[in-house]
């Protein structure tokens, strides 16, 4: 349930109706800030935020991301460094 | 000939434009044929081309109702889809395109200048693809009955002699290829649309495959079968040349080329781009010995700038048509249900 | 950073795999003792699909489709509602595109649009709201579908609407709240699960604390999670450790989006407008207490059901589902969708029986479409 | 091969059958194709007949849009007028009518049963006329976007070498024959849209003039030319006929064929039974010497039983054409103006 | 007998016309000095020219067009009103075809209908009740045109409406009489005529002493008559006896439809809904005294200028009518159309002008349509 | 002005409303009877009348009308036997 799209605020389009312009891949879309407006608006211009049914649900953590991101790739890595090991382990095993 | 004094009068078409008389001929002239430029004032073109004298050689012959909405568009508008369409529908069956007829059904208080547009864009695509506009109508229906206008455009070619494109020549092994982006068209007209509020700087791939198609058949002595992937998208062009072939085709996701706006108005939109209208989209198939060959002539065409191998046809499967995403796995891409709605979960 | 394609990357998956793998061989589950995680939610179902997750992972993972998908357990008779609503004369209806397919006993809104009704897709109700504005002679009605998710979007436009004092334009309130089945999937004693993946989008609305019942009452691991194919793979894994640990704990996978106690403007405006339904209909499910939210009375003018006096405002009759329909098993993790007698012969995606079929976070539609199951499924439709 | 099971559900077409997928492949194999029966899945013709290969043929093409409201009238219905209208067209131009495109433009709500009514009607007639429906086009359009459905056909035949049939040889001294009853289609049309209340026992003309033609053809070698007198009636046939051919043409009010009820619903409604629409009405001039021949000629054809001699052309007078009434005086029959619309005054 | 084939023989038409010649020649008058004979009826100037019969006649005899077109006397600002009523949301507007084309200072009805208006042509104001009765939720206005031919179909449709309550109808009144513009024409120094054809529909409704007044206070003859061309030709032929008699009188050709007193069903249900307005414009005559009717108080509510506030309900402006036109010339006899600076240059019944070149019986139409000037009058269209 | 048709009452639809069906040559239309209701209604089955915008607006006098044609083919007569005359006096004067 609940497409969630990750989009870039652009522009603030109507400050009292809490409206700004969103980004996703360079489509653009008004979206509402209601849910997102504990902070002044103008702090929003250039943040990420989660949107559905055209309101930003969320400000995406770039932080918690990277971390999140991190984890994943040093899952990756490591696998990587494993399976060359065991390549390496192949190719020794076969007699030259 | 001195040109004629204009007789139309107002700036919209009313139902008199459409009752047969005075008033249908000025539209008609002086809009349509003073474009146009038919041979005679009869209701049919009568015509004669060596090319269809050339023994074995056949007549290709095809229609299609173009209504999309708006009628004008970033990168075209619907003059241009009738001809373009038409053209690739004859091209892709391997025919040099030659004729259209063109229909109009024009809805009551449809501005005269968007008329006079349409067919400047329709004359100027047919010169670009090497064909003339040679028998037309126009029926003017009351408001409210149409959606400003539809063209039916039909197209008449001649198929060289040894030419046999069709899907059922296909071969596990052949590679498919595509010319260029996918999904302009459709992301475009979504956008164009209005009511989704969205906006992109994209414009539809509108655009006649002519000499594209020829190009590649000059090039690929061994091309088995085209098709221009309209309504439906790639995944419906494929899953029924699959069909026809009586082979499977396995997609390469990381291949398909999808230009990022495309990719965003799909997530936003929860669609597949493989299902969007393209208007410039052709999809073929060729042994693989020759893709080198046949993507060199496409690039050297301005239609085929982009491309690339997608896919291969392989032994026939479970279902037509399979893809293996970036990421490792592999789904079926069926054809399209219905239509593709816009959707939040 | 896109947060997208990020999540994607083909390298880390395979690292996850072979994370999972090792857990799972620590676990010693297999494809006859398999570990059953339940993914909640229809988007997690459509991405296990999409991106093929459930051929990757290990053998001994089942993943069970849960109920969350607002469309799937939409009861026939709401569509029915909706589609006499839809053909009042005056009205615009309109709806996510989403809902334009699903069954009715009579019709689909998509069949009631073509006999006549004027039924339009929107991406927001905001953009109904607009359309309110636009056409004050006309009564605008929103179709309000989804979870918390949803919830506060309608939430907030309907208190838009009120401040400007829009007075044709209302919603047919059919929000529901995760909770609350999940309970009774665990109330369940024929329900075997091991452990969950949970919303994503709803939790960033609602927080993480509401399924602090699944482990306190139940014992069971519950892992929030995002919704790219590496979010979900590293919940599995996720949920795989703790069961590996004996743990049983509320995490979240999804940090950059939920934040521990979620949206406070969000849960401010559900509260404002909403309030519970004694119980509300489920299709496949039954009426579950407390399960669903109807309009406050402080909204009553904006309430279709009043206003039309339609539904839960004037005692309705539930609608038998259709026959030979195995929907309520499916949607409960019971049964497989290959297992309907229907899957694949009356009930297709061009003819859905039902809405498992028709929403693409349907499990149906996911094994149809995506061809988890198709593929050894090749069925002829009957005569 | 055993029929497949019909996987067509619902009784009425809505957005989903336009969509490019799977629900539009099954309208058109189910309600289109299982009756026109292409040659091939592609999406054209491909064509030979060696008529086209005689040194001198040449090739007709002619299109038309099909609007009519009611779509089934008493005497027809949209798709009988659809393929009677393109032949007729290639047929007064001299070709014989070979092949028909067909594009549908369907509102979404239409009936089902309806499209089938109206395919089966245009096999009907193609049979009838001896030509093949061979590729075509589906589109499906929101609900209020057109009016149930529009038919769009286009039609190939060939002109056998030394046939050059158009209006400008036609002489004066020439006499202008019709086949039959004029304007009942016109008249059956306003009496069947209901909203005028009228009423009348009539049926439409819509007929296939192909044979005929052959047959006039055949028996009057200096055949000057024809044209089927469809929107604007004879009125607007005659005159464009006489500017083309640079002559008038007086007509004799008291030797046009009309029926009772069609100068009633004339009477009633202020209307000019010769601005009338037929949908089987041929117009065509011979030499006078050849009229006899003419005239047995059209007899022998079930469609051409009530043909008359209405006129002549003369020097170019003032006007293209005047009509001396039986009453002794003589007026000008000008081309239409606008629409007929019914009058009080 | 059916009344119509019979009243068109050949024969007979030889005879009557005979005739004329022979009191023509008796009387004298010659193409240079002919006999004014004024047809008021614009369904008689149609028949004329439909006929040919202005060129069968003896030269000694011109006929002039009078102003008896409903369509034709119409003015431009009551084009205008009507574009303006049909123009609001939710109108139905309703009309015989022959005012569609008619020219406003804005825009045609036509061309108000293509704009989106909606406008439909209805046979008989019955048609338009029915309607409305199928419609309630839309305000469906009925342009009531016409002299005392037409004016009890609406009145008996008004008097229809009352009695079954229908809200949601009204007429827009244009109903004239046909006395006053024959008496402004006669006061009229320049007008030089010698007789009438006197208007048959009318006369049924109206019956034959109305028209006293033009022998008793004029000393002009005048025939009523019927519309077929032999009815006509006697009508001449009984004004031409009178003359050559130096009688002046009212005579009645058309005795099988016209009763010397009218119809008295038809005449009361005028009298119950209309009354005489002080003044009403007229094209090309400007405002004539109690030449038009309005609407009764007792039938206010069904009245379209009161519901909409338009027209004589609120003072309205003249508007001027287009440069260059004759119409007002034309319609009072005082020039053939072929004067007309416009007449087949910029007014042509394609692109008209004035009224005169839309209706059919206009007589500008009926010159261009059956040739009578239009041979001679060879006009290309200027630039 | 005004457009008159004689037709014929070929039926009585709706006494309450004085409604009736018309034929004019076989077209038929209902048409209100209002105006010539001076007598009961089935009378005017078989009667022509003139119809104008849908009302009956007047009973047709055949009588009337036969008076009146009786004087116009009279006159046609009279002018065909004075043709006739002048005819034979010409064919008089020309030698045989
Ligand atoms: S296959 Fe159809 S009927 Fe069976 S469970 Fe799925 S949606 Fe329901
Ligand atoms: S020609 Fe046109 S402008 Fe002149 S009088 Fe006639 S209608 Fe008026
Ligand atoms: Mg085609
Ligand atoms: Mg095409
Ligand atoms: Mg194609
Ligand atoms: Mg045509
Ligand atoms: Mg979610
Ligand atoms: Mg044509
Ligand atoms: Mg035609
Ligand atoms: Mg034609
Ligand atoms: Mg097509
Ligand atoms: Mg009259």
């Amino acid at each position: 349930m609940c497409l969630g799209i990750p989009g870039q605020i652009v522009e603030i389009t109507d400050e009292g109706r809490q409206m700004a312009m969103a980004s996703v891949s360079g489509v653009r879309r008004e979206v509402s800030l209601a849910p997102v407006a504990d902070r002044p608006l103008a702090a929003l211009v250039g943040e990420w935020v989660l949107i559905h049914v055209g309101f930003a649900m969320a400000v995406i953590d770039e932080h918690e991301a990277a971390e999140t991101l991190e984890a994943l790739r040093g899952l990756g890595e490591a696998q990587e460094a494993l399976e060359a090991m065991a390549e390496g382990a192949k190719s020794l095993e076969q007699p030259a | 000939m001195a040109s004629k004094p204009c007789r139309l009068r107002g700036d919209r078409v009313t139902l008199a434009h459409g009752g047969g008389g005075r008033a249908m001929r000025d539209l008609i002239e002086e809009v349509f044929t003073a474009v146009f430029k038919p041979d005679s004032g009869e209701d049919q073109a009568r015509l004669m081309t060596s090319a269809l004298q050339v023994p074995g050689a056949r007549l290709a012959f095809t229609t299609d109702s173009y209504v999309v909405t708006p009628v004008e568009f970033p990168g075209g508008d619907i003059g241009k889809i009738a001809v373009c369409g038409t053209v690739n529908d004859l091209a892709v069956g391997g025919a040099v395109p030659l004729w259209l007829s063109a229909s109009f059904i024009i809805e009551e208080g449809c501005e005269i200048a968007l008329l006079r547009r349409l067919v400047a864009s329709m004359a100027r695509e047919a010169e670009a693809a090497g064909v003339r506009i040679v028998t037309g109508d126009t029926k003017v229906v009351e408001k409210g009955s149409c959606d400003t206008v539809f063209i039916t455009t039909s197209g008449v070619g001649v198929i060289p002699p040894g030419c046999d494109l069709h899907a059922e020549n296909i071969r596990p092994g052949d590679v498919a290829i595509v010319n260029g982006v996918l999904g302009d068209h459709g992301a475009t007209i979504l956008a164009a649309r209005g009511d989704l509020a969205l906006s992109a700087p994209l414009e539809s791939d509108c655009r006649a495959l002519g000499h594209l198609m020829q190009a590649v058949a000059g090039a690929c002595p061994s091309l088995r079968a085209a098709r221009d992937a309209t309504r439906g998208g790639l995944a419906s062009a494929l899953n029924e040349m699959a069909e026809a072939a009586g082979v499977s085709v396995e997609l390469d996701e990381a291949a398909l080329p999808l230009r990022p706006e495309v990719k965003g108005m799909c997530e936003i939109l929860g669609l597949d781009p493989l299902y969007l209208a393209n208007e410039g989209a052709l999809v073929l198939f060729v042994p693989e010995e020759e893709a080198e060959a046949a993507l060199a002539a496409m690039r050297s065409d301005t239609a085929g700038q982009g491309a690339a191998v997608v896919g291969r046809a392989v032994d026939k499967g479970a279902v037509p048509v399979t893809m293996r995403s970036a990421f490792g796995g592999t789904r079926i891409v069926d054809m399209l249900v219905g239509e593709q709605l816009p959707r939040i979960c | 950073m896109r947060y997208v394609e990020e999540f994607r990357d083909p390298k880390a998956a395979k690292g996850v795999l072979a994370a999972i793998a090792r857990v799972a061989d620590e676990i010693g589950c297999t494809a006859e003792n398999p570990v059953r995680v339940m993914e909640i939610c229809g988007g997690h179902t459509h991405a296990i699909f999409r991106y093929g997750l459930d051929k990757l992972v290990h053998d001994g993972i089942e993943f069970i489709h849960g109920p969350g998908c607002p469309v799937c357990v939409l009861p026939m008779s709401r569509v029915d509602e909706c589609v006499e609503i839809a053909e009042r004369p005056g009205v615009i209806f309109t709806t996510f595109g989403d809902a334009m397919r699903v069954p009715g006993s009579r019709k689909s809104l998509l069949q009631a649009k073509a006999d006549g009704a004027d039924i339009r897709m929107v991406y927001s109700p905001l953009d109904a709201l607009e359309l309110a504005r636009r056409n004050p002679a006309r009564e605008v009605v929103f179709f309000g579908l989804g979870f918390e998710t949803t919830t506060p979007s309608t939430a907030l436009t309907l208190m838009q609407a009120k401040r400007e004092g829009i007075a044709n334009f209302s919603v047919f309130c059919n929000h529901i709240t995760v909770p609350p089945p999940i309970k009774a999937l665990l109330d369940d004693p024929h329900m075997k699960l091991d452990g969950f993946v949970g919303p994503g989008h709803v939790s960033m609305v609602i927080g993480i604390h509401p399924y602090d019942f699944i482990p306190q009452e139940y014992g069971k691991p519950i892992v929030v999670a995002g919704f790219e194919p590496l979010d979900l793979l590293q919940s599995v894994l996720m949920v795989l450790e703790q069961i590996r640990d004996g743990r049983a704990q509320v995490e979240n996978q999804y940090a950059r989006v939920v934040p521990e106690h979620g949206n406070p403007v969000s849960l401010n405006a559900i509260a404002e407008v909403y309030e519970e339904r004694p119980s509300f209909e489920w299709r496949g499910l039954g009426e579950i207490d407390a399960s669903g939210l109807r309009i406050r009375e402080g909204y009553r003018a904006f309430d279709a059901e009043e206003k039309f006096g339609i539904g839960y405002a004037v005692g309705r009759p539930s609608v038998q589902e259709p026959e030979g329909c195995a929907c309520g098993a499916v949607m409960t993790g019971r049964i497989k969708p290959t297992a309907c007698p229907q899957f694949g012969r009356g009930c297709t995606p061009d003819t859905p029986l039902g809405a498992l079929m028709v929403s693409s976070e349907g499990a149906c539609a996911a094994y149809w479409t995506y061809g988890g199951a198709r593929v050894s499924a090749q069925v002829e439709p009957a005569e």
